[in-house]
């Protein structure tokens, strides 16, 4: 190892971790790394990727066994590493430049303790999708705006039958924890306070109640509880799901798998029309093995963040830019419209609370149980794991 | 087919090359025409059964054979097409270029990783399963219990401590790291396959051997060796699949994609929000393939009462 | 004095041959030291360790984990689970397999098609065929749920995967699918090793095709079948990826085994300690299963000894 | 219990040209004891797998009673057979091995081992009912093949060459037993043997057998008495017969200058000038040198009992195939003299045929004159 | 080549009391050909296993020559052993199974080719040379075995009963093969047989064990004429010898009415009033009845060339353990006469012991009297 690092001529290793969006995401790492070995001949990065699946796994036994990469890509999972004093400060990892290009709403949310580790790389806000066809086919003009307009809208669409359902709710592992949350962010509850994890919540408890009523008076498709994310998404894709919450990508999958639906997006339903819904960022962190890369690191992560890369990066991706510049860009989308309205009122998880990682388990793993048991029962349970120790 | 050309010719040999169960009864070689017809018959309609068995077995796969056709918008569709209305052939080619993943490399990766894990696996548990079914010795059931406790350990949870020794080793993301993990982690079962093997060939045949001159090793190459054949193309097989599948510890231990087998460069095709199913199922075909493949050129060995007549 | 003579000779001789065996189980050692035991060993050893919920070590630990391990709720049901997934899984495997390895062994025009279409199941990764099913058997996209409609077997397509009884049964079934062709070729060979002569011997004693089977066949592949039935019990018993893809998004443990349930603690609860715990006591009842199992079956006694 | 018939029934091996039992028409009666004897491969074996079930019948029929069993499968034919090979169950004890059938049968349980036992001691194989076959010696192991067949009461018995692999003292206590219980079964037995000895003693008839053709079934006396054939004549006995060339001279075959008598029968029957003379080793009459045909002894086999000579005479024994390749000197013509006589290696003796005993066989085609 | 020698040798099988073979002491000469025999069971085949280095030596050492080779692996001990279950490589053909030792040896592949078929020739094998085991009848499976031995120059060849599934005629010639190849070749043998014959006329000595013990070891002759004790006594002859209880009544034993005198050296070294006599069933004089011992004949045995006379007398015969159990007649007395003679089952007849035939043994220790 050298003492001065980065410096030039001295030549330094990066490893880079990265997980897989879709299937533009490792050509696209694989160019810019190229051209930034080109530009900086000392530098040498070495590219991992893993699917999203996988990265936990790995990024476990890495730490255990001191192996961080230098770089890492992830959600908010990532910045929460400096709960264990592993990261360097975000400010330490972009140069100046970088880090106040960067909407301050998003390395908000990724504080601990008031200090950023991690600089957002891409952000999304959920947004309703609907069905136009099917609304018109139930009869219905208007996109739901409260919960009581979207429990009737989802019941007059699944009483078309046919295999048409009403409202898409997957509460499978996949990502239970985000439809959960949207839910109940719509009806103001919060998952952290002081420090601590409140999940049962009045707010949280009305939510799952409403929940539970749209799945057993059959707004939904069948078997919330058991269905993942992403098939879902894909049966709205084929036209069989009235209204289903998702996020920008899914706008580039319509246009490539089923160009012909008749879709549109409308902001989330909340409990009494308050906009509020789901925000979610990742998060670039940088490991701090006093190695004395930091330097390097900066240089990789700023060229990453030059306008070129950055926007490619989120057209890629079909994500929302967190940088001022990017969101710029960006706005002369119409597909990402919504998305940016919404963003103001975007919630964002508790991502940094070190048992977030936990309770985000617990909603995967249980909150698809209320189709079977008691709210009340479910939410204790889910409580209790938030509060286990880490 | 081929089997019931050949048929005609073998006359009486039916009798004592049939099937185990197959009453070793009056299957008559020459003369009577009748005989053969009725057999004949039966044997047609086992071909039916087998004809169901077979489709069963490869239900699954016909549907993943559909799906590798299929375009993006087809493969999830609702409903689903048995078959794809737009047959994509060319999925089976633009996957060798998908950016996503090099498979080229990713298929030499598996290829090299699963041959010299066998090999290794098959070095080192022969003269084991060997010996511990000729001798007795007090440390006999220790020695194969532990070889047997090594199997329960789950991959998943051992990647971790793997990881850390080979690091140390430096041979961390290399292929030999994954040679030595397969063929450790394949050890036992290839030695209580062949173990359980060695035990049926008389000993007599191989005392002989050694009469006749043989070292040990001479008299397991030239005796041994051909009379537990089946056996051994058990374990080839069973070793060779199983290193061909193995998915938890590669993935901790090879970082660089190239050096990743199939199965790790598989999990590229998964993305956040939606996969290419396509590729995955065309490249889980081209993962079959080989293994299928190889198991055509050893089966024939399988099957060999091969040690009839040597002792009374 | 003969008798005491004779031990002490025997003795000898057998210390002897514990020595004369470590050349041949030299490499054998070799790699299950160098490969196996360490990372064992680490695993142990994690398993007394306070970690982070990120993989950092925080020092000892005492028995906590196990503590933790203990205190699980969902302990019993998963522990119930995991018999029920291991008895059956290899119980039905074993059955298939014995019915199927008879009927290769037959000589029919095809034999040797069906049997390389057999082998693909067991060629296929057990992830890849479990994905397969997933795909298949989903209500909305799933062509064995249409082909169950169009056939008539069920009304409308049925989320085979959606609840944790028809989930763990259709997985167990899957297991018994990818378990099969390995029994099959095992109970294969061992069926080619049986001299056939003897078999003559039986049909002059009059014994018919079942009891043939039952009285000789079976018993002279049993060392084969005990083997396969170990590697079986093992195999399914560590089996994650099946549970894993198939009732893997089934909320709550109804559908878990140790296995799954370990993997959940690490992926979902993030605890990595109390997951090595686990996995600690994962092994000792495998050790225990497969102990109770040489013990009933006492495989190692060969058939002529 | 049953008669057994073999009706033309031959078989082919896969991948020989010639059968191994050719067109075989034989007929056993019941509760009659038939010994199978032949060179070895002339396919003894392939007869009675082809009775058991055990090879199938290319050609021709086999019946058991009235009832034709060509094509029954071996289990429904009702015959216990003792394999040469042993063919013992290998994962199972002694006790197992032997009561199998009876345990197949449903016996039960107690009567079982009562049987079991009684064979067992007919045999000498109390002490290892608990062992398993690999852990006895081979003679132990033939025993339990015999035992095998032997608790049985069978429709037919076949046993292959049940007792080589006993010692002499136990080889003559079985025989006899299996000769008393078979007689006191009244079971049809077809047993094969390569000793002499149990041929001759045991059979109610021996049938001969040679490269699959059937050549002569009689009685032992008959077959020793009047052997069909050159084959048969050499081939029963031991010492075999003297085969020794002769032309015919005048009224007489000449051997070492020692005429024969023919009858006018014998001279009509005759195809050529050349005869061979048969004449066993207890045929002759040693005399001083001088008498009958002039020997020298070349070799003194003694066996206790008795001695048998071997001399060479200017009248040498017929070159049999087997020893034609070897170049040694003409095969001697053995003859039995007493045991413990003082007879030496280079004595010169006179050679005298007893009469009656002597055979006389057509040289070229094999057959035996008429007497 | 090599002398063999079992000092105090002693093999113990796992699960078993007694040893299979006790503290053998034999030493075999160079070139020598012993005879190992036996009752089933006994050890030999452990023995020739042992020399073999198949089986440990739990006890006691072996040597070949000077060399000690208790330890020696049996590759190094240049044995050649024909099995007694053969132990043929089924997956070789008959050429490839005979010729294996040459090919390990290296010799090259014409001269290879040349000696496998040689020893085809000498056990008829040729016809089979390219045929798997499998396909092989019982005797030519046999030879196979043998052949494999016979191909080699060995220190030491090991037969274990090498002929017993071969006919009579063959047995005879491949017999007479063997023991002039082993004189040709001077290579020191050991040689398990059940065969009285073969016992009595291949061997320079012959050893004979019981339940793992050495009971004697001596010229066949010395066997026969000399048996050291009851069991070599009753074991060595087929038929057996008489053995017949007998007590001392003044200077002689008697056996139904006849006395037969002792010698003041017997007298003495008898341990109680209770002698047995032996006579071999040659060494009776058949004399009209009313003469010594009077008989009935029950059992006329005719093989032929002889008859052996089952006669029940006053004096029976020993009761041996194995007829012990039956409750059958005590057992009679074997005479021999002549082969073809006018005996019929019920004549009355006298038996006169011939003089020197008569062996005398204390019926307490079963030793033989000093003559
Ligand atoms: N592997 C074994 N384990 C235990 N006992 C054995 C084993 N092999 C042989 N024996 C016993 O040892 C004794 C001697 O056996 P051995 O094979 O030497 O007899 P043998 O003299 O060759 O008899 P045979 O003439 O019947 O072949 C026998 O009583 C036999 O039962
Ligand atoms: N499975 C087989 N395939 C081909 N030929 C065979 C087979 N079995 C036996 N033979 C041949 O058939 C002939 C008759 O064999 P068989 O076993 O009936 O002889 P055998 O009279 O019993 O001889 P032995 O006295 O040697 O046992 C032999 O020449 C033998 O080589
Ligand atoms: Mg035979
Ligand atoms: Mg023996």
């Amino acid at each position: 190892g050298s003492d001065s690092g980065g410096g030039d001529g001295e030549n330094v290793s990066l490893e880079l971790l990265v997980p897989i969006y879709g299937d533009k995401t490792k050509p696209y790492w694989e160019q810019l790394v190229e051209d930034f070995e080109a530009e900086n001949s000392n530098i040498d990065v070495k590219l991992e990727t893993q699917s999203w699946d996988d990265i936990y796994t790995v990024m476990t036994t890495k730490i255990q066994n001191n192996k961080a990469p230098d770089i890492l890509e992830l959600d908010a999972a990532g910045p929460a590493y400096a709960s264990d004093d592993l990261l360097y400060k975000a400010e330490e990892i972009v140069s100046p430049e970088t880090y106040d290009d960067i909407e301050p709403a998003f390395i908000d949310s990724a504080k601990i303790d008031g200090q950023a580790y991690g600089v957002p790389t891409v952000a999304s806000t959920r947004a309703l999708f609907y069905n136009k066809t099917l609304f018109q086919q139930a009869g219905i003009s208007e996109p739901p705006k409260t919960w009581d307009e979207l429990l009737e809208a989802a019941k007059k669409i699944s009483a078309l039958g046919g295999g048409v359902y009403g409202y898409g709710m997957p509460l499978g592992s996949e990502e239970a924890q985000a439809e959960t949350s949207i839910w109940a962010y719509g009806a103001g509850a919060s998952w952290e306070q002081d420090g601590k994890m409140t999940i049962d919540t009045p707010e949280a408890r009305e939510a799952l109640t409403f929940m539970k009523k749209m799945i057993d008076e059959g707004a939904t498709q069948p078997n919330p509880g058991a269905t993942d994310r992403t098939p879902l998404l894909d049966v709205f894709i084929q036209g069989k799901i009235g209204m289903i919450e998702g996020l920008p990508p899914i706008v580039g999958q319509i246009n490539e798998k089923n160009p012909d639906l008749d879709w549109e997006i409308a902001p989330s339903p909340t409990k009494d029309g308050e906009p509020v819904t789901l925000g979610v960022a990742d998060y670039f962190v940088g490991f701090d093995k006093d190695e004395d890369k930091q330097e390097s690191i900066a240089k990789f992560l700023d060229f990453f963040y030059q306008q070129e890369n950055y926007v490619k990066f989120n057209d890629n991706e079909g994500f929302i830019p967190a940088t001022k510049s990017g969101a710029e860009a960006a706005a002369a989308k119409p597909e990402l419209k919504i998305f940016l309205e919404s963003l103001p009122d975007a919630k964002f998880y508790p991502a940094t609370n070190p048992a977030w990682g936990q309770t985000s388990g617990a909603f995967k793993s249980d909150v698809g149980q209320i189709e079977t048991k008691s709210v009340d029962e479910v939410i204790k349970s889910i409580q209790a794991k938030a509060d286990a120790e880490g | 087919m081929s089997e019931l050309a050949s048929e005609p010719s073998t006359r009486g040999e039916v009798a004592t090359k049939g099937a185990v169960l197959d009453p070793p009864t009056t299957i008559a070689g020459t003369g009577r025409a009748t005989a053969p017809r009725k057999r004949d018959r039966r044997r047609w309609g086992l071909t039916i059964v087998g004809g169901i068995v077979a489709l069963v077995f490869l239900a699954p796969y016909l549907i993943m054979l559909s799906g590798a056709f299929k375009s993006r918008q087809e493969i999830l569709k609702v409903p689903p097409e048995y078959l794809p209305t737009d047959w994509k052939f060319d999925n089976f080619v633009t996957m060798w270029g998908t950016p996503e993943t090099p498979l080229p490399h990713n298929l030499l990766s598996t290829v090299v990783i699963s041959l010299c894990g066998t090999v290794l696996a098959l070095l080192a548990a022969l003269p084991a399963a060997y010996y511990t079914a000729r001798h007795n010795f007090r440390l006999k059931l220790p020695f194969m219990l532990l070889v047997l406790v090594t199997q329960m350990l789950q991959p998943t949870v051992l990647a971790s401590g793997l990881f850390r020794e080979f690091v140390s080793l430096e041979i961390n993301d290399t292929w030999l790291a994954m040679i030595l993990v397969n063929a450790a982690f394949n050890l036992s079962f290839a030695v209580w396959i062949m173990h359980s093997f060695f035990a049926t060939v008389p000993k007599e045949i191989e005392e002989a051997a050694w009469l006749d001159g043989c070292s040990r090793g001479q008299s397991m190459r030239q005796i041994m060796l051909p009379l537990v054949w089946p056996g051994i193309v058990t374990a080839i097989i069973f070793t060779f699949i199983a290193c061909w599948n193995e998915f938890a510890a590669s993935l901790i231990l090879l970082p660089t994609d190239t050096n990743q087998p199939l199965t790790v460069a598989l999990t590229r095709f998964i993305g956040q929000y939606e996969s290419a199913w396509q590729y995955v199922f065309a490249v889980s075909i081209i993962g079959i393939l080989p293994v299928v493949a190889l198991f055509a050129m050893i089966e024939k060995h399988l099957v060999s009462g091969l040690t009839a007549g040597g002792v009374k | 004095m003969a008798t005491a003579r004779n031990k002490a000779l025997r003795r000898q001789a057998r210390k002897q041959s514990t020595l004369q065996a470590l050349p041949w189980l030299a490499p054998a050692l070799v790699l299950i030291v160098g490969v196996v035991i360490f990372p064992a060993g680490y695993m142990i050893y994690t398993s007394f360790r306070d970690l982070s919920r990120f993989g950092k070590d925080r020092g000892w630990a005492g028995l906590d984990n196990y503590v933790r391990v203990f205190g699980l709720d969902p302990l019993s049901t998963v522990l119930t689970n995991t018999v029920v997934w291991t008895v059956g899984v290899v119980l039905a495997t074993v059955l298939v397999s014995l019915v199927l390895a008879q009927f290769l062994n037959k000589r029919f025009p095809g034999r040797k098609v069906l049997r390389m279409v057999i082998i693909v199941p067991w060629a296929a990764s057990v992830v890849m065929t479990s994905t397969v099913f997933v795909y298949g058997l989903d209500p909305f996209y799933g062509i064995i749920n249409r082909l169950l409609v169009d056939v008539g077997l069920i009304d409308e397509p049925y989320g085979f995967l959606k609840n944790a009884t028809s989930g763990f049964l259709s997985a167990m079934a899957v297991a018994v699918f990818v378990s099969v062709p390995f029994t099959t070729f095992v109970v294969l060979s061992g069926l080619q090793t049986i001299p056939h002569d003897v078999l003559e011997a039986a049909a002059i004693d009059g014994a018919g095709k079942v009891q043939t089977y039952w009285r000789v066949v079976f018993p002279m592949l049993r060392p084969a079948l005990a083997v396969a039935a170990i590697i079986n019990i093992i195999n399914v018993f560590n089996s994650l990826p099946i549970l894993k893809t198939m009732t893997g998004s089934i909320p709550g443990n109804d559908a878990d085994t140790t296995t799954t349930f370990m993997f959940k603690l690490i992926q979902n609860d993030r605890q990595i300690d109390t997951a090595s715990a686990l996995s600690v006591v994962n092994f000792a009842v495998i050790i225990v299963v497969i102990g109770v199992y040489l013990k009933v079956v006492k495989p190692m006694r060969e058939v002529s000894a | 219990m049953a008669t057994v018939t073999f009706d033309g029934a031959s078989r082919y091996y896969a991948g020989t040209e010639r059968p191994a039992v050719d067109q075989l028409d034989l007929e056993v009666e019941d509760g009659e004891f038939l010994v199978l004897v032949g060179p070895s491969g002339c396919g003894k074996s392939t007869t009675l797998r082809m009775l058991a079930g055990l090879e199938g019948v290319d050609e021709g029929a086999i019946r058991i009673g009235e009832r034709e069993v060509t094509d029954l499968p071996p289990k429904d034919r009702d015959i216990a057979m003792v394999f040469q090979n042993y063919a013992l169950y290998p994962h199972m004890t002694v006790a197992d091995n032997i009561g199998f059938h009876l345990k197949i049968k449903k016996m039960p349980k107690a009567e079982r081992a009562e049987r079991v036992l009684e064979a067992a001691k007919l045999l000498d194989l109390e002490p290892y009912l608990d062992r398993k076959p690999a852990k006895l010696s081979g003679g132990q192991r033939q025993r339990v093949a015999m035992g095998r067949a032997i608790v049985r009461r069978p429709q037919v018995f076949c046993m292959d060459e049940p007792l080589s692999n006993l010692d002499a003292k136990l080889r003559v206590q079985t025989r006899t037993q299996i000769a008393s219980l078979q007689r006191r079964l009244g079971v049809t037995t077809i047993y094969v043997t390569h000793d002499q000895i149990e041929a001759m003693t045991m059979g109610d008839r021996v049938a001969v057998l040679k490269d699959g053709l059937l050549q002569q079934c009689d009685t032992p006396m008959g077959l020793f008495g009047k052997p069909k054939n050159l084959f048969v004549a050499g081939f029963i006995g031991s010492p075999a017969m003297n085969l020794i060339a002769a032309t015919v001279e005048g009224d007489g075959a000449v051997i070492g200058g020692q005429a024969i008598p023919l009858t006018p029968a014998q001279r009509s029957a005759l195809t050529s000038k050349n005869v061979v003379v048969g004449i066993r080793p207890e045929g002759w009459t040693l005399k001083p040198a001088g008498e009958g045909v002039s020997a020298t002894i070349e070799v003194v086999e003694e066996l206790g009992s008795e001695q048998f000579l071997y001399c060479s005479t200017s009248a040498p024994q017929l070159a049999t195939d087997e020893t034609a390749d070897t170049d040694t000197a003409p095969p001697s013509i053995t003859v039995r003299a007493p045991g413990m006589s003082a007879f030496q290696r280079g004595d010169k003796v006179g050679l005298v045929p007893e009469s009656g005993a002597v055979h006389l066989f057509d040289a070229e085609t094999g057959d035996r004159l008429p007497d």
